[in-house]
């Protein structure tokens, strides 16, 4: 019943809408079609620039409010780099936003229809076109440069020192493993994986026996070079770290890695943010099932000593787990 | 006036459509252009209802994730148990509106409309080149909306793997509900659609190419037809891609082959797939997949271009450089497709060369915006809906493109990819400008396709509102994805850093919903029109030079288009405003080239 | 009679572009085999060259000749050969991620 | 000057007039392409199935790029009909190139005729082309019969690698202790994917060229004073052994 009241009440507020509207065409077509068009093109003009000033308004003021929020501190080298590509693609795009969308607006106003004035024929001028061709291909261009030049680095070979770690995305969590005081990782093999061994390594390896397979939160130390061996166990996922900007899809059957430096600590970045209870988050960011936006894990970057004392007090999985098993 | 009042001048080619038509033939199985352009449009509607309604759905979990209502359980049943969105049918319906928004209602419901009624009309000829075909590429395009229809259905639940469908999840049962009985469907519904559209983009182009009329050189169509032609271009070479990858995925989970699936461990058992590579799936996907967005703003463009020029009584400006930039997007379009793909795991030395391309084809982009702003540059433009709609396209084009220079930029992407960042882009760029468009076609074609104008009023209520709100919708989506919102999350409470932007997201679902219910004025507007509209006494409202406005006005009655010869065409579309001291500010297309003009010289 | 004189010429160089690839198919299949006999232990990439060229020879052959490509007008060649390099295209970047994929695994 | 630009329009507007139409019924613009709608709509079809077979074979090419071994097709397609025990490497596969060319080269033929309009020619060489379909179609059942008798399947590949890399064979009796493919599945799996779909075209073809041959005979395009929709569905043909060329290629020779 209350439903039914509802509807009657939303077709009616569209019915009397759409009388409204009949009566004002009524009314407008007495007028000469010419003065008519002149009328109603100043007032929708108005309205069009009006809008366009609201909108103008709303942009303006949320950018300057909202603007810690979406130009957050990169807490990691190549962050930075990519902070200082959105700046500059920032100030370019920023540019042409405002003058183009000024102009569209303003000639909307300014060029109107009234019912005595001609419209000018102006159907071509090849230098016009031309400067605007080539002044976006010259800056695309420099952006482009830009940009390969960071992709490159951000994409180049680890170095040999890197920390060595391993994400391994499931539905719905991650597997974190440490490469151990060896700092290498031992081999997988999904056909190997049950419930004590999630994982699928094989223990057979030498260098898989010191791994450290730790569900708690993730720690990390800072100013290090830190690779991430990304794998996944059934569907597609993505390890994605906001804070550090890293993002890398986690493909089965196709292992894939990124590296970077993280260069603010946990504890830093609560200062920086005013916030205690600030933590980084690893997030999967691809479409992996109904569980997708469930997969959090924290990731603690902390300074060297503390990492080794962490690291020191870690336990192989293969002697706590396995062969205490057996 | 209907065909029968004129005998004699009815062409003799054509007589043999001059049957006695029942309600059968006329309305539902025709064969004539103008009715199966309708057909597409009133089909492309109904899913634009049905994928608008399901993006409120999702945005009212998202703004109050832990909020019951217990309305929505009573209307949509199982979807809401308890009063609150299920996650699986949050994922179904996330998958459905894409879906349904890129496919059926950008691709189909707007190159199946405009395409089918204006190349005819605009070049002059009497029907597409094959009707036969165009009827079929529509009904296909039915079966496909029913399959997809009936996928909603499903007790199991419908398809939820996104509208990208990347495998495994799409092809694993045990990973998602919906990667069942509900992708199957979805994937036998795709089969149809590209057929469907194979079909149609067949008959566009060689229409366009062997039926235009005396005179109507290449160079001198309208731009709408130019976009459309280019449209059909793209589809008909990029389509057959998605095809294969769809036929691929159905053998990997019909035969059990493994194209794209390896190594997977899925439920507590280690599967038997061994050696595919799912990056490939992601390859061939969007190589339709970055033209299909083309597919849906390109005929946007045309359209816009066509009725700015007409509403500001000035010719298009640069219509040479206008087609070249549509040509040059079409070439680029096909050459950037991995600029998706980025942080995927692909090679890092391709993905710097796709981003070489992916930055360079915002160059006949920004020719076009810059062209249409001169366009109306010392204009005398003319208010009506129609134009304001093109107004906002393009306002809304500036805004979604100029994004698309920070996402093409593959070192940017590693931030912002598959934030809602790319949300705003996308949606701003193709999906509310491409709606823009298809509204402003509708308004101003709305004569042509009813004889019957629409109300103005209301296309003005409809037009500020939709402006000020999808703004709104999608502005904010922006400082989401920057901080790095992840898209397609069911709530974003989990995170403690996603959590803090419960006031955006209320303020982007309660603006959704108000754009939502906007969208019925347009919808009673359009219906009310067709039987209550104001009705068209002249042949050319708008005093437009294009050739459709030289059919008579019950041109609908008429199987053939013009009652007599077919016109012949002297000029390009834009001549208005051409002489200053003319009463009259535009020459049509049939009228031949003055003395005064020959004597000028340089004309199109 | 000028009619009849092109219609066997047409029939002629049908036959001929025949022969041809019914040559160019032998010589394929001979390479593979030679391979396969004699130089099993060497890698096959110089005659995999071989082959595919052969095998555009080939498709150069039905296209032009049993499609009658050749002697339609200008504009219909370049338009479905334009195409072709987006196909072009596609082939290195699927090829390259084949490998890709390879050097990661292996 | 006004003269000569006078002379130059009217020319040119004359021009438009003169021009022969060969599609529009009532005369228009010239053809860009220069062959009917019927044709160019088929010359494009063909070029988006044309990519759709691309798409096909990348999905089969980048996985045997990505794999680290893959079967030897000489030692795989090396048994013929009636020869049994006999190792024939390629050879069936020869025969059926041969068969499939040579049914183009007919229907080549019949095109010709057609454009002689000579019904008896075009009927006849039509008969060869589908007696030729035929036996491709037959050869490929024989094929994948003979394949699936040896323990192929789409999911399972019977043929792996042995010690030093040589492609060895499953045999019947083993297939049940061995769950999973030993070697790369995808070779089984793409090969049956791929030429069951060309396999599909052929069929199509193999109909339309029925098609066709009836209405020949019946003497419909005889009286419609061409024979185009031979050409057309030719030219479906002759694409249809385009394809089979890059297959023979990728799945056999190399």
């Amino acid at each position: 019943m209350q439903l039914l009241l509802i509807a009657l009440a939303i077709i009616l507020v569209y019915v009397v809408i759409a009388h409204v509207g009949k009566a004002v065409e009524l009314i407008s077509l007495i007028k000469d079609e010419k003065q008519r068009r002149e009328d109603s093109s100043r007032t929708q003009a108005f309205w069009f620039a009006a809008s366009g000033v609201f909108l103008g308004l709303f942009i303006g003021i949320t950018i300057f409010t909202e603007w810690h929020k979406f130009l957050t501190v990169p807490a990691s080298e190549h962050g930075k780099w990519i902070q200082s590509l959105i700046v500059v693609s920032l100030v370019i795009t920023g540019v042409v936003f405002v003058i183009t969308n000024f102009l569209l607006f303003y000639f909307a106003w300014k060029y109107r229809y009234r019912k005595n004035r001609k419209a000018l024929y102006y159907p071509e001028n090849n230098k016009l076109e031309f400067i605007w061709t080539i002044v976006p291909t010259v800056t695309f261009i420099i952006l482009i440069v830009m940009g390969v030049e960071k992709w490159f680095k951000v994409f180049s070979d680890a170095p040999t020192d890197a920390v060595q770690i391993e994400i391994t995305g499931k539905q719905f969590a991650w597997h974190v493993r440490y490469g151990g005081p060896d700092n290498e990782l031992g081999p997988r093999d999904f056909t190997l994986v049950n419930s004590s061994n999630e994982l699928g390594v094989k223990w057979t390896d030498k260098s898989s026996r010191d791994d450290i397979i730790d569900d708690d939160d993730i720690v990390l130390p800072v100013n290090t070079p830190i690779l991430i061996n990304i794998g996944a166990l059934d569907v597609i996922h993505s390890v994605y770290l906001p804070d550090f900007r890293l993002m890398m899809d986690a493909v089965p059957g196709v292992p894939t890695k990124f590296w970077f430096r993280p260069t603010i600590t946990t504890e830093k970045m609560r200062e920086i943010k005013n916030d205690p209870d600030f933590d980084y988050e690893l997030a999967c960011n691809q479409l992996c099932g109904t569980g997708h936006w469930n997969m959090r894990r924290v990731v603690k970057i902390v300074t060297e000593e503390e990492y080794k004392k962490w690291l020191s007090e870690q336990d192989s999985y293969f002697e706590t787990n396995i062969l205490a098993q057996n | 006036m209907t065909t029968d009042t004129i005998p004699g001048q009815f062409s003799m080619a054509h007589t043999a459509h001059h049957h006695k038509q029942t309600f059968l033939t006329k309305y539902i199985f025709s064969t004539d252009h103008k009715t199966i352009a309708k057909q597409f449009l009133l089909t492309g509607m109904f899913w634009a209802m049905v994928g608008g309604l399901f993006s409120v759905l999702f945005r009212i979990q998202l703004a109050w994730p832990d909020a019951t209502f217990p309305l929505l359980e009573t209307l949509f049943g199982h979807w809401f148990e308890g009063g609150r969105l299920s996650t699986e049918a949050y994922y179904g319906l996330v998958t459905m509106h894409g879906t349904i928004m890129v496919f059926f209602v950008l691709t189909a419901g707007m190159s199946g409309t405009y395409s089918n009624f204006l190349i005819p009309l605009q070049i002059g000829a009497r029907d597409m080149a094959s009707p036969m075909v165009n009827a079929i590429s529509y009904w296909l395009f039915f079966i496909a909306s029913v399959v997809m229809l009936a996928s909603l259905f499903l007790p199991t639940g419908m398809a939820s793997a996104g509208w990208t469908i990347y495998p495994p999840l799409s092809v694993l049962p045990q990973a998602s509900p919906g990667s069942g009985m509900g992708m199957s469907l979805w994937l036998c519904s795709m089969v149809f659609f590209i057929a469907s559209q194979i079909m149609g983009g067949l008959n566009y182009i060689s229409t366009v190419l062997n039926l235009r009329t005396k005179g109507m050189t290449m160079f001198r169509m309208p731009l709408t037809v130019w976009a459309l032609f280019f449209t059909a271009i793209i589809g008909l070479l990029s389509f057959p891609v998605l095809f294969a990858s769809v036929v691929l995925l159905i053998f990997d989970r019909g035969l059990h082959t493994s194209f794209y699936l390896s190594d997977l461990y899925v439920g507590g058992q280690a599967l038997s797939y061994s050696g595919g590579n799912p990056i490939l799936f992601q390859h061939l996907f969007w190589f339709l997949g970055h033209p299909e967005v083309y597919i849906a703003v390109m005929p946007a463009m045309g359209i816009v271009s066509e009725i700015l020029s007409v509403n500001s009584r000035k010719p298009v400006f640069g219509y040479h450089m206008m087609v070249y930039s549509l040509l040059g997007i079409v070439v680029m379009s096909i050459l950037v497709w991995a600029h998706h793909m980025f942080v995927s795991g692909m090679n890092p030395f391709l993905g710097s060369v796709f981003m070489l391309f992916s930055m360079l084809i915002a160059v006949p982009s920004s020719i076009k915006v810059f062209n249409w702003l001169t366009t109306i540059w010392r204009g005398n433009i003319q208010m009506t809906p129609a134009a304001l709609f093109c107004l906002g396209f393009v306002s809304m084009f500036i805004s979604g493109g100029l994004t698309g220079i920070w996402m093409g930029n593959a070192t940017i992407d590693i931030q912002i990819h598959d934030t809602y960042f790319i949300i705003a882009h996308f949606h701003l760029v193709m999906g509310v400008a491409a709606f823009f468009g298809m509204f402003a076609g509708v308004y101003h074609w709305f004569p042509k396709f009813y004889g019957r104008f629409m109300n103005e009023t209301l296309g003005y209520v409809h037009f500020i509102i939709t402006f000020v709100g999808a703004y709104l919708i999608f502005w904010p989506m922006h400082y989401l994805g920057m901080s790095g919102v992840p898209r397609r999350y069911y709530s974003f409470h989990e995170f403690r850093a996603f959590a803090e932007y419960d006031n955006m997201n209320i303020l982007i679902t309660t603006a959704s919903i108000v754009v939502f219910f906007t969208q019925f004025i347009f919808v009673i507007n359009f219906f009310w029109s067709i039987y209550k509209g104001r009705k068209m006494k002249t042949m050319n409202p708008w005093e437009a030079n294009s050739l459709e406005w030289t059919t008579p006005i019950n041109v609908n009655d008429i199987h053939g288009n013009w009652p007599g010869d077919l016109p012949t065409v002297y000029r390009w579309s834009y001549d208005f405003s051409k002489f200053e001291d003319e009463e009259r500010d535009f020459i049509p297309q049939t009228e031949p080239l003055s003395q005064r003009e020959i004597e000028l010289g340089n004309n199109h | 009679m000028e009619a009849e004189a092109q219609y066997r010429s047409q029939v002629k160089a049908v036959w001929r572009a025949t022969i041809i690839i019914g040559i160019v198919t032998v010589f394929e299949v001979s390479l593979a085999l030679s391979h396969f006999f004699f130089f099993y232990e060497h890698p096959k990439l110089v005659i995999n060259v071989f082959m595919t060229l052969a095998t555009l020879l080939k498709a150069f052959y039905i296209i032009a000749e049993f499609m009658h490509l050749q002697y339609e007008k200008r504009t219909l060649i370049i338009t479905l050969g334009l195409p072709l390099v987006f196909l072009t295209w596609l082939i290195v970047v699927m090829l390259v991620e084949g490998k890709f994929a390879f050097s990661l695994l292996h | 000057m006004a003269e000569e630009i006078i002379e130059q329009e009217q020319e040119q507007v004359a021009q438009h007039f003169s021009l022969p139409d060969t599609n529009n019924e009532e005369g228009g613009e010239h053809s860009f392409l220069g062959a009917s709608f019927g044709k160019s709509m088929m010359w494009l079809f063909l070029l988006s199935d044309a990519f759709t077979f691309t798409g096909l074979l990348l999905g089969y090419g980048a996985i045997r790029v990505k794999s680290e071994w893959w079967p030897d097709p000489n030692l795989v397609f090396n048994s013929m009909p009636f020869l049994h025990g006999k190792d024939v490497p390629l050879g069936f596969v020869t025969i059926m190139t041969t068969i499939l060319i040579l049914s183009s080269v007919f229907i080549v033929r019949a095109v010709q005729e057609g454009h002689r309009m000579n019904r008896k020619g075009v009927a006849i060489w039509l008969i060869w082309g589908i007696i030729g379909g035929l036996a491709f179609l037959g050869c490929q059942a024989w094929e994948w019969s003979h394949l699936i008798h040896s323990g192929m399947r789409p999911f399972y590949n019977v043929y792996y690698a042995g010690a030093d890399g040589q492609t060895l064979k499953l045999a019947a009796a083993e297939i049940a202790n061995h769950p999973a493919s030993p070697g790369p599945s995808m070779f089984a799996g793409s090969f049956f994917g791929i030429t069951g779909f060309h396999g599909l075209h052929v069929t199509i073809g193999v109909i339309l060229n029925t098609v066709a041959l009836i209405q020949t005979l019946l003497g419909t395009y005889h009286k419609r004073g061409h024979y185009e929709m031979v050409e057309k569905f030719g030219l479906y043909w002759h694409f249809v052994d385009l394809v089979w060329v890059f297959v023979f290629l990728f799945f056999y020779l190399i």
